[in-house]
């Protein structure tokens, strides 16, 4: 079987990621020691407290001995040994207004490792890139505005000397934008917008989509009322690179404000799974996920970029959880989807149209401004907010899920600068049964291999290494699972809710290492800590009223007032 | 005795009045000084205009000026960060633990200047009345005020019980040490 | 000359007259003075009182009118601004409707029920004077509101979401839904009073052929009170709950529905317009057998029709809702529901001309308001029919049209017959006649005043003039009509102004009436002007329908009533056959207290939910005094 | 005017009872009243629920436990209820007292069990339109509860006073009984509408 | 300020009276709808006033006709008991007939209002307190766009109208062209417009819904299909930047102000929705919801004080001084 795993640094909806090659880019993720046998040694090691309070998605980066992390805004950069002790900071100036821009809790995510540099984006709207020996900032370029609702979420994608950055600020109303900077000086190489004409989006000659829906001059300007789309939203989530193709594949935030009747069309390209071209940044195909998305869904999810047969045939394919519900199998070469089957239960999409691509949208869970649908599956958060992982021992793929449902109250919103027009009553509400569950998705089946329920959603990524499933909980609890039935195996409890993702590495001692961010926050986790008052059902993009049901009232105040990077250690 | 009921009367009829009027009209002089507010120098509380002292403290018991803070509470965004009162992006209000205070001149500064971590000016947005209804409203949310005058529920999704019920129900938490 | 002590137990047999009557004046009188205001069961003083408060609330209503009518004379004009005039008109609206009209009709019938069906008090009186309380201090709410300029500024049917927590702060929609309470606790009480007074304590041989028309219009009219109010209360109430504690009963985000309130309040709103009607229809059939000097034509038709009406009356709200979006076929249905109660009423209109065209008209005050009455109802009647058809209330709906037409059917089909009435029953309450000579020009003005001032309006409705507008712009051209409608109405007031002179001074100076000025027929007639405080020394036996023209020598009585309490005759509800000599409570402080307790409470509801709990402690107490036996003749048994 | 005595009513009760009483007809009277109100709060009720496209909207039906007790001590609160008024309409002054006792017992204990249904109904009154109509339903006939149970308390003290043996009060206890048959019948449809209809 | 307010209250009562106005009256019929209803409102009429005036000659001859004197009531016989009867009777029968009929009428017309096709424009309605919002629908989002406060509709097809509540009940009503329909929060309703002839058609909001229900006009300005394409298109193109300085350097205070938190202007950074979009304000006929003219004057006199010109509306006074005012009013007065 021809397969070959990536593994990505991504973060959440809203916030989100980059991606990156991890064979080549950090510290190589499958150490024989750590495996089925020897997790129950597992030990912490040490632990280093950030003195941060927001969430901590992402993961820290590992090149030899050092160990790199960066805060949550207002950030710093921290580089430790492997024996906890710091080596250098470096605190970039911050802008302390980038907090009122700082939705779903304002999770960010990185720093990346590449060629000796981490580079890195802050919140306020910099991307940056240090030394990792020393810790020198080699450059550092505003890319984003404040001003028009932007700042960035996601980890940058370092590939081919370049480094990708996508915007955030759909809830501001922002257009969203990817852009590529030249990884030695940062300079700016192009700039793509998902919404617009043709020029400013990149839809040239190169543009061939799978979906005939998508032909036409000038679609990011014809499927909106005339002018909306200058406030349309549609922000990368995390970016993948597919070096021998040459593109980058990302999806598109959802378009704004969430009030489907101010924004009559499709609303392109919000929505949908863009590829570009890596170096130009022309547009190669777009898929629509949700057009004219009525539930601020998005398609800004963490994906996967899997080769291996389908159907008989070896296919690159992209593996994106849709937050409509849907796991999506695309042809990464062409973005024809070759399968859509439901993960968590939904009610919102009852399956796809094979002619568009499109969703089939159930009426009862279609909305109106002015008008309440109630129990909408899933809700806005889509059910897979962190990275998934394909485990190499078993092919499958291991998606951190939650199924939450919401109901929806669209409203007329304004365009008021430095405030957010998100235009929506919306309440969380966990259906009965489990909150959450790892599902082991069994690409070849369309089905899943076996399902590990959760109390609470998940919002942290996976790590797949030695045949186990890692991932946190926001409970707090680490957890080791074997990939191929789903049993546990080893946990953990950890100060504070996880929403990071653990990775694995060898120290230059040879010993294995686990290492995990742990800090409660994020869309999913934010309810948990101080500053969200839940008698108020609607805080927090309603996670307030999910918060008052059912096993999440056991989290609240147990969030830390700091997070923490936790090292584990094989004896 | 006798004397005392024409004087009950009367301060029942002048506090309904106060609770009830609606000035639709404010001269612009008295609109201009209604932003003649003192802050003390860290921003925080400080003394109100005084044509705001001479009208007797016109927002914050008027029923008709806090339902116009809510209306403006809702069409200017605000809840676009603070949801309706709860918090999210922005903290919540709901909890009346508040970075600036209670004060209703830290609430007009808040809203006229904006605070540096993410609250914007209203300044270009509201005029000086508006923003004192907001204020007003605004402590309602956080019920610092008498729930008589305070505004009912609106006709949308129920996201917590409304300003004139007060704080009807005990926090899930304790407040956080901010 | 004393009367002789009374001994437990006493008889009125064989009694001297003059003695008979001072021991019932003993036993049956208040005391005078302000303790006895406030404690008197009396039904003619209550009754008299509550017909005097509500001409007060008509007066006040009145000037109101005349204010509006002040700023529409002129386009754009400044002389009530936008909120004044808004809670002019819900003010104006709630205080006819809620205030005047329907206490007024009742408070006819709280009088006139007993002595038409000779029985010497209400049944449960106290309930009475408590519901007169009631009435004076949900009325008082109401104006003093508005003096504070917090009058409800909703319209009289305060329509959510207008009316609801977000569009209407402050409050004054409160107090109109709270106004609501007062009003219709106080109509409840007064309809279970008149249903039990008229099923039990008819005179013996009123057999129900024989019970008075106007009885019988207030016996139905208490029927549909008592089956209509409660959907208003409900009404009110989930909106006082909405507003104060956040129910959703009209929220439609959270499942309520806004047209909901639209359905609760017409379901009593329209049997609301014929609770004012059917007790004028029964006035009309009362009073116009004295004047056409002949029994009234079709009695059994008459009464049919007053209970058919009644019936009717629960299946045409809908009519109100036409311009709402409810499915057109069911909307047809209520057209022709609605169209059909045309037939009951003019059952009525035949049989009143019938008796005219077969009597002797005696053209006295009273007939002269009947004729403008039939006039005036019958085109009124004629425009709900027109208001009755589906599109063409598309049109008229919430239009000029529509206040022309309810101002006809108000005005002058319960109005009119109200102020024939007073005319026709002054005597008999005060003992002395209204001037006929300004009688005449009282008909006369009101009746031209009130054509030319609603007349016109039909046609600024049909120019599109929307009702309900504080003013209108200069550009529409109706700045003619609305001022020939507002110089006009100054007509109307000088009436009604003539009305109240003519009543204020006729008080003193009218010529004394005697017990039967007009030769009228019915038992009230049997008593003195104004009858003592026990109605009838001895209880009258009825033979027929016109007992004073068929027992024209001698009324027969009975006998064997004590004189030692306060004692009536109760008879059987289908032929009146007495049955029991039962007792009638005596006067009372407690349903003054209670209503005092009651108001306090339920104002205090308006600002907190709590006060419905610890306002109901003095209620409660306050009940436990009322009915607490204390040892009296008249508790035994 | 000029009277003739026709008859002669000495000889009648100075108290009439049952159809005789304008108290039973007034009792009758509220009762029909209340009724209307009661029918118009169910109307309400379905009325919301037809234009409901789920119901009960948002939450789980309510919890039947305090509701079918409180049922079945109101259906069994009705056979004392008439035995109390058959010993009224007897004048048996030891036994009606008893009865009215009983009826003291019997009607705390609804008040009681009304506390737990209003905890089972699963929903505020302030969460949706479903809730406020329950709430208001139930409020509705604890209402009535409370005031017939205000109502049996002064009769049952009154009967130990020196009042008590008085044809009238007699009456009163009957009139009590048939109100009170009234609150528990009014229920029926009520307790339908709260429990049966979600479940449907 | 005072000259603002002056010059305020000067234009609501003194220009008001120009040009903007146009037929408001049930019987002044220019479509299909007032057609009908006007025809079924004059079959009403005279039926019903035919029938009153035979009460009123009946009542008459009741009084006036000759008869025996006396007071003492006459015990009546049986002959004319019958009599009368029978022709109370018949009268009666008449009336059942008469209702019957004109019921059937009524019927007939509200099935022919039902049976209008609905193709052609659709447009979506919202009222708010004080103001109406347009949006032209179309299956092109590109060609959507919303209004204020007037409707321009092509002669001789029929517009369907979707009237979407927002705030309280409002009723649409256009008597020359239709009958009315509520517009109620929650409920959709719609109705259908069918101008017969080009014509500036004035309606009003007929349900009672607060302070200036009174001042809650628009204009239907029924145009012939080739201009109203072209207005429709007008329409479409966002705001023109200004040409004259004055306009330009109102477009700055509009933005730097707090106007463009609660309007929009299409092709300017202004987004708001709680006021009117005003991006072609200009070439709309009325501003205020059908209160005053578009002129330069009175969009001085609005912005200047609207409390005063409309009391109680959501517009706040925005401290302007003169040289502002004057420049915002030349930028609107510019935004055709």
């Amino acid at each position: 079987m021809g397969l070959k795993a990536y593994a990505f640094e991504t973060s959440i909806r809203g916030a989100l990621v980059a991606g990156a090659l991890l064979g080549s880019q950090t510290a190589r993720a499958d150490p024989p020691a750590l495996g089925l046998e020897t997790i129950g040694r597992l030990e912490l090691a040490w632990t280093f407290r950030t003195g941060n309070p927001r969430g901590h998605a992402g993961a820290p980066a590992v090149s030899g001995d050092s160990i790199f992390v960066l805060t949550p805004f207002p950030h710093a950069l921290v580089a430790l040994d492997l024996q906890g002790h710091e080596r250098w900071r470096v605190v970039p100036d911050s802008d302390p207004r980038a907090e009122g821009l700082a939705t779903g809790g304002g999770v960010t995510d990185g720093p990346v490792l590449a060629g000796g540099r981490l580079y890195l984006t802050t919140l306020d709207g910099h991307a940056m890139a240090v030394e990792a020996a020393t810790g020198r900032v080699a450059w550092d370029r505003a890319v984003a505005s404040l001003d028009a609702g932007e700042t960035l979420r996601n980890a940058p994608l370092v590939q081919g000397g370049r480094v990708y950055v996508g915007s955030a600020g759909d809830d501001a109303g922002a257009r969203g934008w990817l852009a590529a900077l030249d990884s030695g000086t940062g300079r700016e190489l192009w700039r793509r917008l998902s919404t617009g004409p043709d020029g400013e989006v990149g839809i040239g000659p190169q543009f061939r989509s799978a979906y005939p829906t998508e032909a036409g001059a000038d679609l990011g300007v014809r499927t909106w009322p005339p002018e909306a789309w200058r406030q349309g939203g549609g922000s990368p989530g995390p970016i993948l690179a597919d070096a021998e193709l040459g593109v980058v594949v990302y999806g598109t935030g959802h378009p704004a404000p969430w009030n489907p009747d101010q924004r009559p069309g499709s609303n392109r390209w919000t929505s949908g799974l863009f590829a570009r071209d890596a170096a130009t940044g022309a547009a190669r195909w777009f898929t629509p996920t949700n057009p004219h998305d009525e539930h601020a869904y998005g398609a800004a999810s963490p994906n996967l970029l899997v080769d291996r047969p389908w159907r008989g045939v070896d296919r690159k394919l992209l593996v994106h959880p849709d937050p409509n519900g849907f796991l999506q199998v695309l042809d990464r070469e062409t973005g024809l989807i070759l399968s859509a089957k439901p993960i968590v239960p939904t009610n919102a999409v009852s399956g796809l149209d094979a002619g568009s691509g499109a969703p089939v949208r159930a009426d009862a869970k279609r909305t109106h401004a002015d008008t309440m649908t109630r129990d909408i599956c899933p809700a806005w958060t889509g059910p897979v907010l962190a990275e998934p992982a394909l485990s190499a021992e078993t092919g499958f793929v291991l998606l951190p899920t939650s199924r939450l449902c919401m109901d929806l109250e669209p409203r007329d919103s304004g365009v008021i600068p430095g405030t957010l027009s998100i235009g929506a009553n919306v309440r969380l509400k966990v259906p009965a049964g489990p909150a959450g569950a790892l599902v082991a998705w069994d690409l070849e089946r369309e089905a899943p291999a076996w399902t590990a329920e959760e109390p609470l959603p998940l919002a942290g990524g996976v790590l797949a290494t030695g045949g186990l499933a890692i991932y946190g909980t926001l409970d707090g609890r680490l957890k080791a699972l074997d990939a191929r039935s789903g049993r546990s195996l080893w946990e953990y409890r950890a100060p504070s809710g996880i929403i990071g993702r653990p990775v694995a590495f060898t120290g230059p001692d040879g010993r294995a290492y686990l290492a995990v961010l742990a800090g409660v926050g994020g869309p999913l986790g934010q309810a948990a800590r101080g500053g969200i008052d839940v008698r108020d059902a609607t805080a927090a993009g309603g996670l307030a009223n999910a918060v008052r049901q059912a096993a999440y009232r056991d989290i609240l105040g147990q969030g830390d007032e700091s997070g923490s990077l936790l090292v584990f250690r094989l004896p | 005795m006798r004397a005392l009921a024409p004087a009950v009367l009367a301060a029942l009829a002048f506090a309904g009045c106060q609770r009830e009027t609606r000035d639709f009209r404010t001269d612009p002089p008295v609109l201009a000084a209604l932003d003649d507010v003192a802050p003390l120098p860290n921003r925080i509380g400080g003394a109100p205009p005084d044509v705001y002292v001479a009208l007797g403290q016109p927002y914050q018991a008027n029923a008709y000026a806090l339902s116009e803070g809510k209306r403006l509470y809702d069409g200017m965004n605000c809840k676009g960060c603070h949801a309706d009162g709860g918090g999210g992006t922005g903290p919540a209000l709901l909890d009346g633990w508040w970075r600036y205070g209670p004060d209703i001149v830290s609430l007009y500064v808040t809203l006229r200047d904006g605070r540096p971590r993410g609250m914007p000016s209203y300044a270009d947005k509201l005029n000086s009345e508006q923003l004192w209804q907001v204020a007003a409203y605004v402590q309602t949310i956080g019920s610092y005020r008498a729930a008589t005058a305070a505004t009912s529920r609106n006709d949308q999704m129920q996201s917590r019980p409304s300003e004139n019920r007060g704080p009807a129900r005990a926090p899930l938490t304790e407040p956080p040490s901010r | 000359m004393s009367a002789p002590a009374i001994l437990p137990g006493e008889l009125d047999r064989g009694a001297e007259r003059a003695i008979l009557h001072r021991q019932l004046e003993r036993t049956w009188a208040t005391p005078a003075g302000f303790w006895g205001a406030l404690t008197t069961v009396d039904h003619k003083t209550i009754g008299l009182r509550y017909i005097v408060t509500a001409f007060g609330f008509l007066a006040l209503g009145g000037v109101l009118a005349l204010a509006m009518r002040w700023q529409l004379a002129r386009p754009e004009s400044r002389v009530l601004s936008a909120d004044l005039y808004n809670q002019a008109f819900t003010v104006h609206g709630a205080n006819m409707m809620f205030l005047f009209a329907v206490p007024v009709m009742e408070a006819m019938a709280v009088y006139l029920v007993p002595l038409m069906i000779g029985t010497r008090n209400i049944a449960f009186p106290r309930l009475n004077a408590f519901s007169y309380w009631i009435y004076l201090f949900g009325g008082i709410l109401l104006w003093a509101a508005f003096a504070l300029q917090i009058g409800p500024d909703v319209g009289w049917f305060a329509y959510v979401p207008l009316s609801g927590p977000q569009y209407s702060s402050g409050k004054r929609a409160d107090i109109w839904a709270q106004m609501i309470t007062f009003t219709e606790i106080a109509a409840l009480a007064i309809a279970v009073e008149i249903v039990v007074t008229v099923f039990k304590q008819r005179a013996p041989g009123m057999s129900l052929d024989r019970i008075p028309l106007f009885v019988w219009g207030a016996l139905v009219t208490s029927f549909l009170v008592m089956l209509a109010m409660p959907a208003i209360m409900i009404a009110s109430t989930s909106l006082i709950l909405d507003r104060l504690v956040g129910t959703h009963f009209f929220n439609p985000t959270e499942g309520g529905d806004v047209l909901l309130w639209q359905h609760l309040f017409w379901f009593f709103g329209h049997p609301e317009v014929y609770i004012i009607f059917l007790p004028a229809t029964g006035m009309v059939s009362s009073m116009l057998p004295t004047f056409a000097r002949r029994p009234v034509f079709g009695y059994l038709p008459l009464v049919l029709s007053i209970v058919a009406i009644g019936i009717l009356s629960f299946g045409l709200w809908v009519h109100h809702m036409f311009t709402t979006g409810l499915p057109r076929l069911g909307e047809s249905f209520f057209t022709a529901s609605s169209m059909a109660i045309a037939v009951p009423a003019g059952v009525q209109i035949f049989c009143w001309l019938a008796t005219l065209w077969d009597g002797r008209p005696v053209w006295r005050t009273p007939l002269l308001f009947i004729a403008a009455f039939i006039v005036t109802f019958v085109l009124g009647g004629l425009t709900g029919v027109m208001v009755a058809s589906v599109p063409l209330d598309l049109q008229v709906h919430d239009t000029y049209f529509v206040v022309a037409h309810f101002h006809y059917v108000l005005i002058g089909g319960a109005v009119f017959p109200l102020l024939g009435a007073i005319y026709y029953w002054y005597p008999k309450m005060t003992g002395r006649m209204l001037s006929e000579r300004l009688g005449r020009w009282v008909v006369g003005l009101i009746f031209v005043g009130f054509h030319l001032t609603f007349f016109p309006m039909h046609f600024l409705g049909l120019q599109g003039m929307p009702r309900r507008v504080y003013t209108y712009q200069p550009e529409m051209g109706w700045g003619a009509a609305n001022l020939f409608v507002s110089l006009s109405s100054i007509l109307l007031a000088a009436g009604f102004a003539l009305f109240f002179l003519d009543v204020i001074r006729s008080a003193r100076r009218g010529p004394v009436a005697g017990d039967n000025p007009w030769d009228a027929s019915t038992l009230e007639w049997a008593t003195t002007s104004p009858p003592p405080p026990y109605n009838f020394a001895r209880i009258p036996v009825v033979t027929s329908a016109n007992p004073l023209w068929s027992e024209r020598e001698a009324l027969p009585v009975v006998t064997g009533l004590r004189v030692d309490r306060r004692e009536i005759v109760i008879s059987s509800v289908s032929d009146a056959t007495p049955q029991a000599r039962e007792s009638s409570p005596r006067d009372s402080i407690w349903p003054l207290v209670t209503a005092v307790a009651a108001s306090v409470m339920l104002i205090a509801s308006i600002f907190t939910p709590w006060a419905v709990v610890w306002g109901a402690i003095p209620v409660a107490a306050a009940l436990i005094g009322w009915f607490w036996p204390k040892g009296l003749p008249e508790d035994e048994a | 005017m000029r009277e003739r005595v026709a008859i002669d009513l000495a000889h009648l009760p100075l108290h009439g009872r049952s159809t005789a009483s304008p108290t039973w007809w007034g009792t009758l009277a509220f009762m029909l009243l209340e009724g209307s109100g009661f029918a118009l709060a169910i109307a309400v009720y379905l009325y919301l629920l037809s234009n409901a496209p789920e119901w009960p909207i948002g939450a789980p039906a309510p919890d039947l436990g305090p509701g079918i007790a409180l049922t079945a001590l109101l259906l069994a609160s009705l056979v004392p209820n008439h035995l109390v008024a058959r010993w009224a309409a007897k004048d048996d002054i030891r036994r009606t007292r008893i009865g009215l006792l009983v009826m003291c017992a019997l009607g705390v204990a609804p008040c009681i069990l009304r506390i737990f249904e209003f905890r089972a109904l699963n929903v505020s009154w302030d969460d949706n339109a479903y809730g406020s109509i329950l709430w208001l339903l139930l409020g509705l006939h604890t209402t009535h509860l409370l005031t017939d149970l205000g109502d049996t308390i002064v009769l049952t003290a009154l009967m130990f006073t020196r009042h008590g043996r008085n044809r009238r009060r007699f009456g009163d206890v009957e009139d009590n009984a048939v109100y009170w048959d009234f609150v528990v019948l009014a229920w029926l449809p009520i307790f339908a509408c709260i429990y049966g209809v979600p479940r449907l | 300020m005072r000259a603002g307010r002056r010059l305020a209250i000067g234009v609501g009562l003194g220009l008001g009276l120009g040009g903007c106005s146009g037929s408001q009256s049930a019987l002044d019929a220019h479509g299909a709808q007032a057609s009908a209803l006007r025809d079924l409102m004059g079959l009403f009429t005279v039926v019903c006033g035919t029938v009153w005036l035979l009460v009123l000659l009946a009542l008459a001859v009741a009084v006036w006709r000759r008869r025996a004197s006396g007071r003492e009531p006459a015990e009546p016989g049986a002959t004319s008991e019958r009599r009368l009867g029978i022709v109370v009777g018949v009268a009666v029968a008449l009336t059942v007939l008469t209702i019957t009929g004109l019921t059937f009428a009524s019927y007939r017309t509200t099935r022919g209002l039902t049976g209008i096709a609905d193709e052609g424009v659709t447009i979506r309605l919202r009222g708010y307190q004080w103001w109406w919002e347009a949006t032209y629908q179309d299956q092109a989002p590109e060609r959507v766009f919303r209004t204020a406060n007037e409707l321009r509709i092509p002669v001789g097809r029929p517009v369907r109208v979707e009237l979407a509540g927002v705030d309280v009940i409002h009723s649409f009503w256009v008597p020359s062209l239709a009958g009315k329909q509520d517009i109620i929060p929650g409920r959709q309703n719609e109705i259908t417009l069918k101008a017969e002839r080009p014509g500036i058609y004035r309606g009003q909001c007929a349900e009672f819904c607060g302070l200036q229900h009174a001042h809650m006009a628009f204009l239907v300005i029924a145009e012939l299909p080739e201009n109203y394409e072209a207005w429709r298109s007008a329409q479409l193109r966002a705001a023109e930047p200004p040409a004259d300085p004055e306009a330009a350097r109102g477009r700055d205070v509009f933005l730097a102000k707090s106007c463009k938190a609660c309007h929009a202007i299409r092709g300017t950074p202004a987004g708001g929705v709680l006021g009117p979009d005003l991006t072609h304000v200009a070439s709309r006929e009325t501003i205020a919801a059908g209160l005053l003219p578009t002129t330069r004057g009175s969009l001085a006199a609005w912005v200047a004080d609207p409390q005063t010109v409309k009391p109680g509306s959501k517009m706040p006074l925005v401290p302007l001084d003169a040289d502002e005012l004057r420049a915002v009013s030349a930028y609107l007065a510019s935004l055709k």
